[in-house]
């Protein structure tokens, strides 16, 4: 079984040479972390600026930049600044090859929720929604079950949507998967999880073709 | 040259007036228009439309307007961190319409260009294309967004001059030049003012066509609302 | 009787004080240099950059500072350069208080022709187009009569249409004539020239009404 | 930071092919992309459609490939100053579509920022809008436009980085950033490739992002159209 820092060292090995990616927040920022140094990747974020580096020393914030969590950063070198229509215009216009965000709850057909649970105070969906709408390529990492152990890869889902029928992969504290026309695909488990643990803990479709290895971290 | 130099920001706001829509640019605290912010507090305008990303915290930003009451509508994409705003939302006070980051900044961007309506595939199957006008375009869903129409555009520029023109810095640039000539009076406030032809012609961000005043502004407090640092070695 | 000079020169007094003004080619161009020089305009070429000044001296041409009819400017303290969607957008976004250009014709409802004549080599519309269908106020500088001595103010223009309903005023060499419900109505004489002379070069419908004085120039 | 630098014009025109669109650069003969250009009839490329403002001028510019019958189809706002593109066109070799200039800068950025269409009032009424939806707003009519397709589209800057950051200059500016990004391939020429980390990120008309290929150009003639002074007194 994975913690976070599992799934976003798992979810690193996603990030492909001469990406351009966007990190949603929580886990998905700390993929930037464990993308291999041998591979070329720029990190956009939907503020308005792509080549997001490290955070800065101490001493050295500003606060004119900072990245969509509201996070002072640095930029590195061949970065640039621009204005959100535009940035959201690279999101559009699919230019971003990667987009990488948590969600609540994610159902066999590749709809998500992520922004919204009805009778608690709304904060928004920020940029997700064009996010999803947008990228061909979403991964989503978040925990296999909530809180109350329930399963967060359903049939159907019960919060209000972010997308629909947009992500394609998903990686949890127990497996990898891939949203197939008939459900979630078993790509790989976590170190040390069988099968049964993640049937169990999937209330949707779930599908399992021959040997599903270990993931490799 | 047309010139748009005001003196102040009081001298910039005139003509605010209660029950109006304001855009506000920023992302979070980051190049917010502080000083007309402050002026609106001063000024104790009533029943405003804010047409923002974010909301400010509970005592900067435009939490400042929230606390004298003085907003009755918020257009946003994301209003986290800040307790008044909940309360007032939950009491039902505050009305709040949340509307995608991207469909924002183009409804912006849209009303500045002269677009009256585009088509975005952000929102579609969810609650905020419900009621709206849906479109398939090369075999995906797409949802008919109007533009905005405001009274006052607020936009916070780095560097600005005489005739309007402004350069931004870093990601305090985010919404600002999208909301420039997007209502009926824009007013730019700029860390530094400067004379005409001061500013290279092909590094201005914002031409001053899409200004109506500019003032130099006070006091910037750019406050960070999460300090993130990595140690030295 | 006006000469180009002359329409221009009327025009000039068109330009009020804190108007940005986008010139086409031809007479409109000549406008610029008789604006009064006690207000403040700014000029707009729909290439993309605003605040143009005069033809650079011998030897300071630069082949990247251009006006819209491809001659070589410069440009003035408070200049900006833009791409070509933005500079549109100044246009369509009706940033820019006045358009003046020429025509072949224009109707008494306001439709104007000057891009195409059937059976002869067509150049293309530019950016007349947006430019009429966008502005909200619109002059067009042109000769009353064609060469043949034909009015080009119409009852409907017969050359394929620019735009529709959307000429406010018109300076020719006879005479100063704003569109209303009813058509052309009569504002000012060219120095010289009789309502007899401007009736019969009008072929739309002309409405003179009370004393019509001569243009001051 | 992705690397988008290629030796030249030979590498950055790889996989062109006839029978493609092209977008390309340029307003008049200013800012056109004149590498790219040399290697398209270098290369001999057939039946092209180009989408681009102007076609050149009878020796320079797009003028180059309609001297070589290379052109199936221009799209344009404007075509004069060409007699062998008047001869092409008027024997029906050469086919023409003519967009106002607006719309067809659009058409580019709509390409670029995934927008499939737009609703512009520019051409309601004329010809250009035969066969097109219409539609009211506001009490004004708008034609629908679509954002074009195109194979590779071929800019010309004035600085470029190694990351296909690019800043252009003056109004060589025009058409070039609304193309970057609109077509499958984006192939940048600079007047002066730098390191990454040379441009100030604020200062970028273009981000990377856009562009796949960069190229540090070659002999530009930048010829002037129309040469225009006044006298010195």
């Amino acid at each position: 079984m994975l913690d976070k820092i599992g799934i976003a060292r798992r979810i690193a090995k996603e990030v492909k040479d001469g990406y351009y990616v966007n990190l949603g927040i929580g886990i998905p920022t700390l993929v930037a972390n464990f993308v291999r140094d041998d591979i070329s990747v720029e990190f956009q974020s939907e503020n308005g600026v792509l080549g997001m580096g490290p955070f800065p020393f101490e001493g050295e914030e500003d606060a004119d930049i900072i990245n969509a969590g509201k996070q002072t950063i640095t930029t590195m070198p061949g970065a640039s600044f621009f204005d959100s229509a535009t940035s959201f215009g690279m999101i559009r216009g699919k230019h971003v090859h990667l987009t990488i965000l948590g969600a609540m709850e994610v159902a066999e057909n590749g709809d998500i929720a992520n922004w919204k649970i009805p009778g608690k105070m709304v904060k928004g969906m920020g940029g997700a929604m064009d996010l999803v709408a947008s990228a061909d390529n979403i991964i989503v990492a978040m925990m296999h079950t909530n809180k109350a152990g329930e399963s967060k890869l359903l049939k159907r889902c019960t919060l209000p949507l972010t997308g629909v029928g947009c992500v394609k992969k998903i990686v949890t504290n127990l497996a990898v998967l891939e949203i197939v026309p008939k459900g979630f695909k078993l790509l790989e488990r976590a170190p040390g999880v069988s099968i049964e643990t993640i049937k169990k803990a999937t209330e949707g479709n779930l599908l399992i073709q021959g040997d599903i290895p270990e993931m490799e971290l | 040259m047309i010139r748009k130099t005001v003196k102040d920001s009081r001298e910039a706001l005139q003509g605010v007036e209660d029950g109006m829509t304001f855009m506000l640019g920023g992302f979070g605290l980051c190049g917010i228009p502080e000083n007309a912010i402050s002026e609106l507090v001063r000024l104790e305008i009533k029943n405003i439309t804010c047409i923002s990303n974010n909301a400010g915290v509970d005592d900067f930003g435009l939490g400042l307007l929230l606390q004298k009451h003085q907003i009755k509508k918020m257009i946003s994409s994301y209003v986290g961190e800040n307790d008044e705003f909940e309360r007032q939302m939950l009491s039902g006070e505050l009305e709040v319409e949340l509307t995608p980051q991207g469909t924002l900044a183009e409804k912006c961007k849209a009303a500045q260009s002269g677009f009256p309506a585009f088509y975005t595939p952000a929102g579609y199957g969810t609650e905020v294309a419900e009621g709206k006008e849906t479109r398939e375009f090369n075999g995906k869903m797409h949802v008919l967004e109007y533009a905005y129409s405001a009274d006052f555009a607020f936009v916070k520029a780095w560097k600005g001059d005489e005739a309007g023109n402004l350069i931004f810095k870093g990601t305090a640039r985010n919404f600002n030049p999208c909301m420039c000539g997007a209502a009926k009076i824009t007013v730019a406030e700029v860390e530094e003012l400067l004379p005409a032809g001061s500013l290279d012609p092909n590094e201005i961000h914002i031409p001053g066509i899409f200004v109506q005043r500019i003032f130099q502004g006070k006091q910037y407090e750019k406050r960070i609302e999460q300090r993130t640092v990595r140690p030295r070695n």
